[in-house]
């Protein structure tokens, strides 16, 4: 299981593809559902140029901890990733990534799915929009699950 | 040990205010610590708050060393 | 939204890194829900050495193209991808990947697991196990989604 | 044009049969077909069947020129 905060840009499908490499091992699952969030251009009839993610570190950590842990235990998983953006964030990057993986796929779909509602209840990250016109804005409220 | 008081986002803007350190004596709830840090303001409807790192309410207790954060509803993901 | 058969081995987070780039648009999605099913080396019991994916040519991308068009039809979805393996496959490559690719995650979810549990029901694959006495049996049927 | 049969996986296996090209004429249901190409066998229980590559039942109609198909249960995914 990991969780971790990333500061730079990073390529979902080379996280995936390196970490099932080195954490699980072939053969051993039969499915891994995964999950990427990526910064649209446009928000609420907005276009949007940018956007900085602020979060309470310490508290962020241990809040996408706690969400995995209730996911091991909720479903029987062989590993769980969550990787999370923070900071100043450009259109089309990756946010978030969640995946699980578990020997059958009810468990890894419905595992993921749930990470993603947690984190998005649960996760304090703040999103703060930068408009076309420079002005910016916080995102008040996320889009219901 | 005095109690250290977080501030994020919108309302870090709002209240001007991010970190203080209170003296705990007479801060029993986490109301206590609000109304304290920010000279008795009313709290927001959609506040949020956290306890060493825990999602607590406003009426949780708090102790001497205590981390406690406000903030609004999260929009991360 | 792109239905093919594999007859090789592939590489499910390469597939879906290259396909994002081409057939995406960075910047209008904002959300990707992936799922792979991969060939264990265990099942009910017995240590699989290898298998082989028998379909019905012709029959096999009709349903399946008809399970993206369904899908398509009932979310609103920006591009939806599945790839399924034929032939020989060894334990820990991929048979399965299926893709969705939406503005919000609820839609890329949902379309995914029904893309999932629609082909597991309807698209003519049938799996022939070898077992370690070099054995084979016919799987006769799939875990319940 | 003749109806063209197909079995797949176990069930190609057990009747020993693949492919067929069976004349059309009586054969108005995809019944008739499994009964004319497997020499009047009962049909398995779990038997599937498609006609030109669509999911169908036993009494489905089958015209000249149609592609049956007989299988068991899918497990691809």
């Amino acid at each position: 299981m990991t969780v971790a905060l990333k500061t730079a840009p990073y390529d979902a499908w080379d996280e995936l593809k390196a970490y099932e490499q080195q954490r699980l091992t072939a053969g051993r699952y039969g499915a891994c559902c995964a999950f990427t969030g990526t910064m649209r251009d446009f928000n609420e009839g907005d276009e949007v140029k940018a956007m900085s993610l602020e979060h309470y570190p310490g508290m962020t950590e241990c809040q996408l901890e706690a969400i995995a842990d209730e996911a091991s235990a909720r479903w029987p998983l062989l590993d769980t990733l969550i990787l999370h953006r923070v900071g100043d964030i450009q259109p089309g990057e990756t946010i978030v990534l969640t995946a699980c993986w578990s020997a059958h796929r009810a468990a890894s779909f419905e595992a993921c799915r749930f990470l993603m509602e947690a984190l998005k209840s649960r996760a304090p990250f703040w999103k703060k929009e930068t408009l076309q016109d420079d002005s910016t804005r916080w995102v008040e409220s996320n889009t219901p699950g | 040990m005095p109690v250290s008081v977080k501030f994020f986002a919108g309302l870090r803007e709002s209240l001007s205010l991010s970190d203080l350190s209170l003296p705990a004596d007479e801060l029993h709830t986490v109301a206590d610590v609000w109304h304290k840090a920010t000279d008795g303001r009313e709290p927001p409807e959609n506040l949020l708050c956290a306890v060493n790192h825990q999602h607590s309410a406003l009426d949780s207790t708090v102790s001497d060393g205590d981390e406690v954060g406000f903030f609004p509803p999260v929009t991360g993901g």
